[in-house]
This record gives structure tokens, C-alpha cells and sequence, in this order.
């Protein structure tokens, strides 16, 4: 027989692809039911208005028509959607506005009928008469006395007010040599799955049974809130989150939608679809960032950074949605980046805005975090004359202080900051491309050299740092099979992170079997025990903690059995080529399927041990993981022009150990694009009144290949202590290392000429006006 | 959104005043209107119709004016609305006499108009030039109309209708965003 | 993302598309590689009644050589125009904009007739159009009429096509021997449309001084033009870097420049400068070679 | 009205709407799913199909236009059982996170792939330009499509 290799660590090709590549994977619109009827949801063009009327009757009758809701038809007969994060003010979210609407694109009305085009015919007949309102999209207006109010009942537009103080942040400012002042903004963003969002719900009367598919990264905990807003018990709720095409945090949520197609199956005994269009999806799906953070600086002369004083402007929208008022909680918390920064205080002041609500977006809350750190960074090295690499160095975090508490009540697991940095420097050859900056400067070209040393917080985590109803904890069940092939059941749901491929070498290694041998199944509510879901890169360091931990009760049982067979104690027993052998003389072995056959058998070997091979386990982490890294990007500003080329852009990442270097490359690959992506390109844009400009891709400039540089990857390895596998999770540490990678960089462009500060997205014209203002000066 | 800009007609502000209080010459000057109520002695309502390329649309609107003094000044108030948008907003017209020319008038206008809706935006990179397009259709128009005038030509159509029809190329001008 | 309802027509000549224009008038549109109207269409913002399809019109897809004129047939795909060779060879500048239009999807399906006729302010063919001074032939009901490109465009998408008329085709005198062109972009980050483009057409005379130049411009106001002020300056002058840039400042002069998140008027005046001035040099650099 | 098209080589007659745009006919009436919708402006590629062997957004084409054309879509892609080069690209290079963006990149690809065999880096980012990927930052993307190219020519040499 073949020698069964191994596979953690090599170079795996991914085990979705197949059927992703060959056209035949089902996204939720691609799932067929016979008589599915199409939803069209009506939406309003108004931020803010009062709707005095809405007259469906043309509507009703319009060909093809099964149904049309309004908010009316709704009242007091479904619950609303939920916030589980905490907050001083929420207000009732309703599937369909509820004589008010608060932001472009809030669903008025629901129109069902045999296809999509039919239900756009009879959408169009609908006519709402509407008392416009004045609206505020600023933040900071928001507050203001006198700004229009979105939810009456709270009297004004705080969300809530989260402070932390620390008077010893107000004595390091009064003591400092220098005290470095600044504003900075993280833009709002859309997350823009390539799918954008959609539903199937499917009502089965007989047996009083909901299905749903739903394009979702949290399958089980939207069950739970779907089953409680439609008052349905959760066994009777299926929710499928079948191939899902993207979600970035915009899927971690449970949206009106979602529970309308199910009130509408039900209601209509037949399956019905809605499917997002990419117009709803830049309007009502969550956004990203938005925060304006103030800051002070305490500083000494040297670099050293002595504290931050922060106060956060956030902007919530006009609902909440599940984690809405919980995000800007990571920005303060992980403002110190890898810095041992002795004190820091915050203040997050959350408000109601006319525009979408915004929810976690790739990183939530660390990007603007370490946006914060490596901006202020720059901003010391800038104010003091200091190499930027220099004060970073000076304030690391030491390689022998961990595990580290920061003044912010942290743990930080493992770290080694300055080797990251060191193998960064090492690779661009920093004191060659500093020369060379020189030297280009010289000759009019505007080079800059851009450094981001993050740290970002993963593998969420110990559920009290969680709301709770979204605990931290995953479940994985592994069950070895009669013909000893494993089936892996995970809690979280992955829609292109590739568990099914790393959790298929995880478990192909632990039992010495082929990769082809494992199956790993998720996203289904019915087959899956409870999980939790993929979001916060914690797929593999919480759901792959809790597959080991499976792993280990089946591996336990299978050494039992053998030893008997063997006449081996257990724990000299190892599983290799798919055998059960002596950990000292693997040349001693008995055919795992003997084993199998053993456990599956009319007659068990140990008496009183239950037939069967399977665990189910749930890992609730101690701690949360700290993966870092250093990024350094070279670009050129054309100052004709202002726009903005790559000449390099490298990253080396820390991730813990490696499962599979393909997929972590991949992850940081497109974690860098989005990244870059806020840096450059990206903004969602209310104007004054709460209108949306950014309503389509034409004016959304998500980037294309040609916008995005060629990646140079590298990485350190520091284990983590905190799961079996000593991984930190890679989801999101491209995304935070890059935007401030990238301003760094820009800005660095811009210096001879100056200019401090310019706030993402660095459109060409932003530069172009600082490069001319600064020559004209 | 805001909007300024001044243009500057061929004639003494109290006939510039009257052509733009006479709907039956405004008419003339602007195309698509389709219908117009009087609901009180300074509020309208109407429909127009305005295409753009392949893209047409008919809108429904309301007018009130407010702060009426002739020949020099009033301020309006605009809501209107289709099915590919709406506008609301504020306007204001202030008429003065050229220096040194009593016969030229210039015609100065503000406002402060939302837009929004389907058209809005997936159209917002052309709304500007849509709205400045229109609105030199009409003071192009204005002026030959004047020129006629003094050349001895009579108008002939309704009032409001006309009126209406200026004041709602006005508001089309507001598409013109202050960026 | 559902257009609205419509009845289909396929014209099989233009006299056939020209006999349905004329019995559906307002209510119909012609539909060529549909890649303005079909987008407007989905979000309902354009609901034709009508449509005539023109595509299955032979002599509408060719391209030609005849009297010494290169003819572009108006339902020619933007890559048909890219990639032909006797486009390539003999009108070089408007196998570049073709290249440029949007991405390869848009370039197999859209046509320069389409485009054309829509005059979308940042389309790039106009520009190309307007400095090799296509003559655009206009077919109606009992005749045709030929427009030069100077007089096609009047305004936001506005044409000088009437009611009842077909764009039929778009000839060209091929570009002389030793003239020099270049189309530049800047492309919209977005929408990949032209922020600004700028298409020059540059011969010089013996003495290497610039004989004459022409230069079309998109993307900068409510339509394409011809930047008279700038060919007026570079005309009779020395093909140097000063010259160049003191004729491509002039770029913008009266225009009102659009507007959007990504560019304002102000800044995109100057990038139709520094546009200008690249796709001059460029195009002297080529009449050199 | 009734279209007559070629999908994947099979040929097909149906009644549609005239308003029936392309990318609704093949997976609606064809029951093709692979291609997909994922934006409504022309601009994101993942329904990107061939007409007539050419690269087309076929939200942005009626079923009426392509009636008599041949249409392939990612369906049509494999031959004989074994993937086509684009599609090994993809899997061997890790091309792909999603998925969804996939199938119209690697028709984009093709066509790509049909002008030129041996395509640089800048042009294969070039001729991706009408194609939204949100998940791979395109670095795989482009050595998929070169390692297809590589595989192609190494298939024409022999």
C-alpha cells in the first residue's frame, strides 16, 4: 500500500474547487425549488421621511402578483431585527419601515410574484406619498442641538457613550516633552461580497418546518434570531448557508430580508427568493469603519511614546444591526498596537445618522485601530525628526514580555515584533531604498517608504469578551465512518477562507489517512451541531481548536480498542498509513480498518464501551490570539497628477504556525487588496442631505487588478500558546497592515513637500491639491 | 446641494420681472410641461416631462412662493417627484438693474436642492452638466423671447403654465451641485 | 436588473430599421451592442416601447477601404475597431480609442455607432472622431446626409441625429504618412469611463516644426471637443516640450468641466492639461520616429 | 418570440420574453447556474460568458440579441472529463476564495488567452480589467491564467 503522506504544512490544492471552478457549486440563487416565487423589495430614495400613504392596489393586481406587504400589513406580527451588543439607545428595527423611513434604501414594501421581472413590474406601481424630512449625515452635526432627530422616542441621536478614563494619560500629557495633536478619519466602506446577499425561505405547512438558505456566516445564530423574530421554535428552523460568495463581515448579521422571505413562505404556503442587487447591496447592506478619532500624544524627545488620549466619533447609521454599537469597542482596546505604551484613555461617542447601519467589515474595529497606531507612529517620527523605523523600534513591545498585559487590559498571547520588522527591512533593502528615495527626489519624483508594524486581535474569542447571544466558543463534531473515512461536522461556516480544505489535512494527519478520506461539512443547521460561525479570522485557531479537540476523543477511543488487539498500552499507539502502530516500531501495526471494524461491531473489544466513532466538542478559548507583522510599501506620487504607483509592497506576516501556506498566502493577498482599498480608492459617500452617492460600482471603486501591486509575502512564526495547533488565524491581518502601510507611504512621498496628514481615501486630486498648495507656499 | 449664478438679460428689470410672472411666454420657453393647477394664489402644482438621451421621465410637483417683491425678488419652494427621482429644495431670484445699463437686467439665482432616486444615482457624474444644459436652453431662450418682445412681438400663452415652466428650469439648474 | 417590457424587432436593412423608426417614432429606440441603453433599461430608467436591432445588418458591421476613405460600418464592435489591421495601419489613433473603451467585454459588444449616438461626456471614441475628422453618415427616409464630427456633437448627449435618422457609418481620410497621434486617458477608477482623454494627431514639416496638429478631448465637459485654442498654438511652432505645454494648457480654457466624487471640475481641467500635453508629446515623438 | 441558440454545443429552442436578458436565460431557461450576477452596471464580469467565442457581460445582452449565436459557459469549459487549462490554473494556483467572481474570470480569461498565448503580467491584469474579484487581490488570479498559458502552449507545441 501506498505511504500515506502528510499534509499540514505542504502545499495543498483546495478541496472547494471542483466544483467552484466547474460551474456547478450552489450559491443561494442557484438553489431550485419547484414554484419559487421572487421577491422585490420596495425602497426609499428619502434619508429621512415621514410616509403618509402607500397605495398598493395597482400593484396587487399587476400580473403575476402572489402578494405585497407594507410595514402596515406587518405591525405587532413579526419581531423586529436584533442588536445584541450593548447600547444606551436601541430602537425597534422593523422588516418594513414603520410610517418612518431613516436612510436611503430602507424597505417600504415587499412585492412577491412568479419571477423577478413581474415582481419589478408590479413594484413600480406602488406609489408612496412621502413628507420629507430634513436629515443629517454627519456624525459630528448629529449631536448638535437642533439637528433632525431620527428616532423621537431617545430625544436626541446617541447611540451610547462608552468612556474609559485614565488619569495617568493626563499626567503623561502634562509631563511630556511634546504633546503631538491630530485628527484622523477611517472612511465608511462597503464590504461588497461578489454575492451579494440572498434568501430562500421555504415553508413546509404540514409539518410547520421553515427552511431557509441564506448567504450567511453565521448560519446558526441567525436560526436563533430568526426562530425568535418569526416566533417559530428553533427545532422547527432550518437555516443552509450553502456556497457562499463572500461575506467580509457584511454577512455576520441577520437582515431584514431574511426574515421577510421567511414571514412571506409562510404566509403564502410556497418557497419564495429574494436576491440582493448591487444597488441594494452598496445602500442596505452594513458598512464598514466610520470613526473620526482625536487624538493626543504624549511623547519624550527620544520617540518615546508615553500614552494616547483618544476620542472616537462613531458613526452607527440609522438602525443597528446584531454587532452595530460592539465594533468601535476593538478600535480603543487596540489603539497601543505592538507598543508598551503606558497609558491610554478613550471616549466613543456612538450617534444615529441617515445613512446605513454600520457592522463589522474585514477587521472590525483593528484596521482603524492600528490605522491609528502606525499613523501616530509617523506622526511622532515626523514631529521629532526621527526615522520612523526608529520610534517604532524604541516603543516594541519586547520579545521576552509575553505573555503581555496592555494598560488596556489585554493579554497579548505571543509576540516577536522586532524580527518581523527586522525580516521586512531585510527584504526591501531599507537603507538601499532610502538612498534611493534621496537620489529620486533629486530628480523631481516623489518616493515614499511606507511601514506598518501591526498587531491585530484574532481567534474571538473567550465568549464574556463577546455579546451574548454571539459567544465566542466553536463546535466541531469528527466522526470516523465504517470504511474509516472521517466526516468532519464544523460550527463555522466558511464561504472561501478553505476549511474544508485545511481542516481535511488537520485530520488526515492525525489519523494517518489520506486527505481524499476526509469530508468536511458545514453550513447546515440540521446536519452541523450548534456553531458559531466564521468571522474575526477564528475559523481555524477556535473551530479548528475544537476539531483537535474531536480529534483527540476519537484518536482515544481507536487506541483503546486497538491496545486490546495489540496488547499495547494506548499511549504508545500512533496512527500512520492508515494503520494504528507502535509509536516505537511502526513496523508493529494492525490496519486502522480492523480498528474501525472493531468499534462498528456487533461486539465491542472493551466491555461496556459504546459502539461507534464519534465526539463532538466545543472549545472555548482563554485567550484571544495576537497575530502582527511589519508591511512596507514603496510608491511614487506623480505630482502632475497626484496619483499614486506601486514600486513594492511587501509583507511579513506572523500568523503562528501554518496549515496551509497556499491558502494563508491567499488570505493575505486579498486582505492587502482591501486594505490598499480604503487606503486609495475606496469611500462610501453620503452627501450633506443623506443621500447616496456611491450607489453602484460605477462610483464605488472597488479595485481592479491593475489598481493593486504585486505582493511580496513572507512570514515569522511565533505559535501561539493558546490552541493545540499554535496557529493565530490570517483573515484580517492583510487588511489591517496595509491601509496604514500605504498612507505611511503616501504621506512619506509628500514630506519633502510638507504636508502631515491627508485622510483615506487618497484620491489623486487630494494629493494633486496638497502637492500644488504645498509649491505654491 | 447648492447653486449660484448669474446671467444677465437684455432688457430693464420690470419687463425681465414680468417675463419671468408670465407663464403664457414662459411656456415658450420651456419644454414639458404637461399640466398645471393653481392650488392658491402662490402655490402650484404640475407635470413635466424631461428626457435625456434614452432616459425619460415625468415628474410631479409642487411650487409655493414666498417672499414676493416686485420687480426684484422671491424665494421659492420645490418638491417635486417621479418615479426615476425627486428634488426638494429652496430657490431664490433677485433681479438688479446692470450698472451703468438700466436696459440689461441681471438675473441672480441660488438654491439649495436635494436630489435623489434611481436617476440621481446612476447619473450623478452628468446631473451637472444635464442641469447647466437645460438651464442655458432657457436664458437662451429668455433672451431671444425678450428681444422679440422689444422688437414688438406679443405673447400668447396662459400665465401659470408658464410661469411654472420657468420656475421648474430654475429648479433643474439646481441639479448643478456645488462640489 | 429586470428591464421593462418592450417589443422586439429585428431589422434585416437599413430601410427596414429606417421603416420601423419612422412607424413607432418616439416610442422606439435603436438598439446596437446595447451597452448604454440595456444598463439604463435594467434600472428602468429607459423604457422604450420598441426596439430595433440594427447588429443583424451586414453592411452596418463592415469595415472598408473605398475613394481613399477608411469607412467604419456603425454596428462594428469596438474590438473589430481595435484589432483590424486596416485600422491599425491607416487610422492608428482611432484603433487606439477603441482599445481604450472599458474593458474587453464592453470592447466585443459595444459599437462606434452606439457610442456615438449616445455621446456619453466621457465615452472616448468622440475624441478620436473629432481629431481625425470622421464625416458620420446619417441615413433617413428617402436619403442620408453626411455630418462632420465637428458639428455631430451639440451637447450632453445630444447629437445632430434626428428623429427618424440612422448613424450608417463614420469614414475617414487615413491618417497621412509621418503624422504622429496618441490617445491618453486617464480612466475613471470606478467606472473605467475617461475622466479625460485626449486624442492628438500631430504632422510635421520638413524642418521638424509641428505642420499642424489636432486634438479631440472627452470626459472634460458636457461633450467632446476639439481644443481649437491648443492646435492654434502648436500650429507652425517647434515640436519642443515649451511649446507643447503652453498649447496643452490651454486645454480647458471656456470649458465647464463635470464633476463627481472622484474629480471635480477644477482638477479635472488640469488633468485634461497634463493629458493633453502627454498625448501631444506622444504623438510627436511618434511623427519623429 | 422564440431564440435559437448553441449552449455548450448543444443546440436549444425556447419561447422567451424580449425583455429576457441573457445571463436570466441561461441559468433560468438553460439551467446553466455557473454564470452569475453581481452587479447590475456592466462592470464586474461574473457573468461573463463567450458569444461566438468572444468574451460578453451577458447581464448586459438580451437572450434576443444572441438568438443564432453559440454560447459557452463555464459549463462548457471542461471537455471530456478533464478541465480545461484556465480551470487546472485555477485550482493549481489557488485562483479562487469564493468562487463567485470565478467562472466569468476564467471565460474573460479565455478570451484573453485566444488573442495571445503568452501574455505578461501587465496584460493579463490589463484584460481582467472588467472583472471584480473581492477576494484574492488577483495575485493567484494572474498566475492561474499564466500557468494555463503555459499549459496551452505546451499542448500546441507537441
Amino acid at each position: 500500500m501506498a505511504v500515506v503522506p502528510k499534509f499540514v504544512g505542504e502545499r495543498i490544492k483546495r478541496r472547494e474547487d471542483p466544483r467552484l471552478i466547474s460551474g456547478t457549486a450552489t450559491y443561494v440563487d442557484d438553489v431550485r425549488l419547484p414554484g419559487t416565487l421572487a421577491a422585490v423589495v420596495l425602497r426609499s430614495p428619502y434619508p429621512h421621511a415621514r410616509i403618509n400613504s402607500i397605495d398598493v392596489a395597482a400593484a396587487r393586481s399587476a400580473p403575476g402578483v402572489a402578494a405585497v406587504l407594507t410595514g402596515a400589513d406587518l405591525k405587532d406580527k413579526v419581531g423586529g431585527i436584533p442588536c445584541v451588543a450593548p447600547a444606551e439607545h436601541i430602537p425597534f428595527h422593523p422588516l418594513l419601515a414603520q410610517g418612518k423611513v431613516r436612510f436611503v434604501g430602507e424597505s417600504v414594501a415587499v412585492v412577491v410574484a412568479s419571477d423577478a421581472y413581474k415582481a419589478q413590474d408590479a413594484a413600480n406601481l406602488i406609489e408612496v406619498d412621502y413628507d420629507p424630512l430634513d436629515a443629517v449625515s454627519d456624525p459630528e452635526k448629529a449631536l448638535a442641538d437642533g439637528a433632525p432627530i431620527l428616532h423621537e422616542e431617545f430625544g436626541n441621536n446617541l447611540v451610547t457613550r462608552a468612556l474609559v478614563p485614565n488619569p495617568a494619560v493626563d499626567e503623561a500629557i502634562a509631563k511630556a516633552d511634546k504633546v503631538i495633536k491630530f485628527r484622523i478619519v477611517n472612511q465608511r466602506l462597503a464590504p461588497v461580497p461578489m454575492e451579494p446577499r440572498g434568501v430562500l425561505a421555504d415553508w413546509h405547512q404540514a409539518s410547520g418546518h421553515l427552511t431557509v438558505w441564506t448567504s450567511t456566516q453565521i448560519p446558526h445564530l441567525l436560526r436563533s434570531a430568526l426562530a425568535a423574530v418569526l416566533g417559530l421554535p428553533e427545532n422547527r428552523v432550518r437555516v443552509i448557508a450553502p456556497e457562499v460568495g463572500g461575506g467580509f463581515g457584511a454577512k455576520l448579521n441577520f437582515y431584514r430580508e431574511e426574515a421577510l422571505v421567511g414571514y412571506l413562505s409562510r404566509m403564502l404556503g410556497k418557497p419564495v427568493k429574494w436576491i440582493e442587487r448591487r444597488r441594494e447591496n452598496l445602500a442596505t447592506t452594513t458598512h464598514g469603519r466610520d470613526q473620526i478619532t482625536y487624538l493626543e500624544v504624549p511623547v519624550k524627545n527620544d520617540g518615546t511614546v508615553l500614552g494616547i488620549k483618544a476620542k472616537f466619533i462613531c458613526d452607527m447609521g440609522a438602525y443597528l444591526q446584531l454587532l452595530t454599537p460592539a465594533i468601535p469597542g476593538f478600535s480603543g482596546l487596540m489603539m497601543t498596537g505592538c507598543y508598551k505604551i503606558p497609558a491610554t484613555s478613550f471616549e466613543q461617542v456612538m450617534v444615529f445618522t441617515n445613512k446605513m447601519a454600520t457592522d463589522a467589515y474585514r477587521g472590525a474595529g483593528r484596521p482603524e485601530a492600528a490605522y491609528i497606531a502606525e499613523r501616530t507612529m509617523d506622526m511622532v517620527a515626523l514631529e521629532l525628526g526621527l526615522d520612523p523605523v526608529e520610534v517604532r523600534r524604541r516603543n516594541f513591545i519586547p520579545k521576552d514580555a509575553f505573555p503581555y498585559a496592555t494598560c488596556a487590559g489585554l493579554v497579548y498571547d505571543s509576540g516577536d515584533y522586532n524580527t518581523a520588522l527586522n525580516k521586512a527591512l531585510e527584504i526591501v533593502d531599507y537603507p538601499k531604498i532610502r538612498a534611493e528615495q534621496a537620489e529620486a527626489l533629486k530628480h523631481g519624483r516623489y518616493v515614499g517608504i511606507g511601514v506598518a508594524s501591526y498587531v491585530e486581535i484574532c481567534g474571538i474569542g473567550p465568549s464574556v469578551m463577546l455579546p451574548p447571544k454571539v459567544p465566542g466558543w466553536e463546535s466541531a463534531t469528527v466522526r470516523m465512518e465504517p470504511d474509516s473515512r472521517v466526516t468532519v461536522l464544523t460550527g463555522i461556516s466558511p464561504h472561501g477562507q478553505g476549511q474544508e480544505t485545511t481542516f481535511a489535512q488537520m485530520a488526515a494527519d492525525a489519523f494517518g489517512i489520506d486527505i481524499d478520506d476526509v469530508a468536511v461539512v458545514h453550513g447546515d443547521t440540521a446536519i452541523v451541531q450548534y456553531g458559531v460561525g466564521t468571522f474575526g479570522s477564528r475559523g481555524l485557531s477556535v473551530g479548528g481548536a475544537a476539531l483537535m479537540m474531536s480529534v483527540s476523543k476519537v484518536q482515544d477511543k481507536l487506541k483503546k480498542i486497538a491496545s486490546t488487539m495489540m496488547e499495547a498500552p494506548p499511549d504508545q499507539l500512533t496512527f500512520a498509513n492508515r494503520t494504528v502502530a507502535l509509536k516505537s516500531d511502526a513496523t508493529k501495526s494492525i490496519p486502522l480498518q480492523a480498528v474501525v471494524d472493531a468499534a462498528y461491531g456487533w461486539k465491542m473489544p472493551i466491555p461496556g464501551m459504546e459502539p461507534g466513532l464519534d465526539a463532538t466538542s466545543v472549545f472555548e478559548p482563554t485567550g484571544c490570539t495576537f497575530p502582527f507583522g511589519t508591511h512596507i510599501s514603496v510608491v511614487e506620487v506623480d505630482p502632475d497628477t497626484g496619483v499614486v504607483k506601486f514600486l513594492r509592497y511587501v509583507a511579513v506576516d506572523d500568523c503562528g504556525n501554518i496549515i496551509s501556506p497556499l491558502l494563508v498566502a491567499g488570505q493575505v493577498h486579498g486582505g492587502i487588496a482591501q486594505g490598499i482599498a480604503q487606503a486609495l480608492y475606496e469611500e462610501v459617500v453620503y452627501d450633506e442631505n443623506g443621500q447616496l452617492v456611491t450607489a453602484t460600482l460605477m462610483d464605488y471603486a472597488a479595485p481592479r487588478a491593475q489598481m493593486l501591486p504585486r505582493y511580496e509575502l513572507a512570514h515569522t512564526v511565533t505559535p501561539s500558546p493558546l490552541n493545540p495547533m499554535g496557529v493565530k488565524g490570517v483573515g484580517e491581518a492583510g487588511t489591517i497592515g496595509s491601509t496604514p502601510c500605504v498612507v505611511n507611504a503616501v504621506m512619506d512621498a509628500l514630506k519633502p513637500l510638507g504636508v502631515r496628514h491627508i485622510d483615506m481615501p487618497l484620491r489623486p486630486e487630494k494629493l494633486w491639491r496638497a502637492i500644488r498648495d504645498a509649491k505654491k507656499a | 446641494m447648492k447653486i449660484t449664478g448669474e446671467q444677465i438679460m437684455p432688457a430693464p428689470r420690470q419687463r425681465v420681472w414680468d417675463l419671468f410672472n408670465d407663464p403664457d411666454r414662459l411656456a415658450r420657453l420651456i419644454p414639458g410641461c404637461e399640466k398645471l393647477d393653481k392650488l392658491a394664489p402662490d402655490e402650484f402644482a404640475g407635470t413635466i416631462n424631461v428626457g435625456i438621451a434614452a432616459v425619460k421621465g415625468s415628474y410631479a410637483g409642487k411650487l409655493k412662493l414666498d417672499e414676493i417683491r416686485p420687480p426684484e425678488h422671491y424665494k421659492m419652494l420645490v418638491d417635486g417627484k417621479g418615479k426615476q427621482g425627486f428634488m426638494r429644495g429652496t430657490g431664490v431670484l433677485d433681479l438688479t438693474p446692470r450698472d451703468g445699463d438700466p436696459n440689461q437686467t441681471v438675473v441672480k439665482y441660488s438654491g439649495d436642492v436635494q436630489l435623489g432616486g434611481p436617476l440621481m444615482q446612476v447619473g450623478q457624474r452628468v446631473i451637472d452638466s444635464a442641469a447647466k444644459m437645460l438651464m442655458g436652453q432657457f436664458f437662451a431662450a429668455a433672451e431671444a423671447e425678450l428681444k422679440a418682445e422689444a422688437a414688438g412681438a406679443v405673447a400668447r400663452q396662459g400665465f401659470f403654465i408658464n410661469f411654472w415652466r420657468y420656475l421648474l428650469n430654475v429648479i433643474r439648474s439646481f441639479f448643478r451641485r456645488s462640489s | 436588473m429586470y428591464p421593462g417590457q418592450f417589443e422586439y424587432h429585428r431589422a434585416a436593412s437599413i430601410k427596414d430599421a429606417l421603416d420601423l423608426l419612422k412607424r413607432y417614432g418616439d416610442d422606439a429606440k435603436l438598439l446596437s451592442g446595447g451597452h448604454s441603453l440595456i444598463p439604463m433599461m435594467k434600472l428602468r430608467l429607459a423604457q422604450p416601447a420598441h426596439l430595433i436591432d440594427v447588429t443583424k445588418i451586414a453592411e452596418l458591421r463592415a469595415l472598408s477601404e473605398s475613394g481613399g476613405k477608411i469607412v467604419i460600418g456603425a454596428a462594428a464592435p469596438h474590438d473589430a475597431v481595435a484589432t483590424s489591421s486596416l485600422v491599425r495601419d491607416k487610422l492608428g489613433l482611432l484603433a487606439e480609442a477603441a482599445a481604450a473603451i472599458g474593458d474587453v467585454q464592453v470592447r466585443n459588444r459595444g459599437t462606434i455607432g452606439g457610442s456615438l449616438t449616445h455621446a456619453d461626456p466621457a465615452a472616448d471614441y468622440p475624441a478620436a472622431v473629432l481629431a481625425l475628422e470622421g464625416e458620420i453618415k446619417l441615413e433617413r427616409d428617402g436619403g442620408s446626409r453626411t455630418v462632420k464630427a465637428a458639428d455631430f456633437f451639440l451637447d450632453l448627449m445630444t447629437t445632430a441625429v434626428q428623429p427618424g435618422e440612422l448613424l450608417s457609418q463614420i469614414a475617414f481620410a487615413p491618417i497621412p504618412a509621418g503624422a504622429g497621434y496618441s490617445y491618453q486617458k486617464y480612466p475613471h477608477p470606478a467606472s473605467g469611463f475617461a475622466m479625460v482623454g485626449v486624442a492628438a494627431l500631430v504632422s510635421l514639416d520638413r524642418s521638424g516644426k509641428i505642420a499642424s496638429a489636432r486634438v479631440g478631448v472627452t470626459g472634460l465637459g458636457a461633450k467632446a471637443f476639439r481644443a481649437g485654442a491648443v492646435e492654434a498654438a502648436l500650429a507652425g511652432k517647434a515640436a519642443d516640450a515649451a511649446t507643447i505645454t503652453a498649447a496643452a494648457a490651454k486645454t480647458a480654457d471656456g470649458i465647464d468641466a463635470l464633476g463627481d466624487i472622484h474629480a471635480s471640475s477644477e482638477y479635472r481641467a488640469e488633468l485634461a492639461r497634463v493629458y493633453a500635453r502627454r498625448a501631444i508629446q506622444a504623438a510627436v515623438a511618434r511623427a519623429k520616429a | 418570440m422564440r431564440v435559437n441558440l448553441t449552449v455548450n454545443g448543444q443546440a436549444r429552442s425556447d419561447e422567451v420574453e424580449p425583455r429576457l436578458l441573457l445571463v436570466h436565460y441561461l441559468r433560468d431557461v438553460a439551467g446553466l447556474t455557473g454564470t452569475h450576477v453581481g452587479c447590475e452596471s456592466t462592470l464586474c464580469g461574473a457573468c461573463t460568458v463567450l458569444l461566438d467565442g468572444k468574451a460578453v457581460k451577458s447581464c448586459t445582452v438580451l437572450a434576443a440579441q444572441a438568438d443564432g449565436a453559440s454560447v459557452t459557459t463555464v459549463e462548457g469549459l471542461a471537455k471530456d472529463g478533464k478541465f480545461h487549462p484556465i480551470q487546472d490554473g485555477f485550482w493549481e494556483e489557488h485562483g479562487l476564495q469564493c468562487g463567485y467572481c470565478t467562472p466569468g474570470m476564467m471565460m474573460a480569461a479565455v478570451d484573453l488567452l485566444s488573442r495571445t498565448t503568452n501574455p505578461s503580467e501587465d496584460e493579463i491584469r490589463h484584460a481582467l480589467e472588467g472583472n471584480l474579484c473581492r477576494c484574492t487581490g488577483y495575485q493567484h488570479i494572474i498566475k492561474a491564467v499564466q500557468y494555463a498559458a503555459e499549459k496551452m502552449r505546451a499542448a500546441a507545441g507537441r
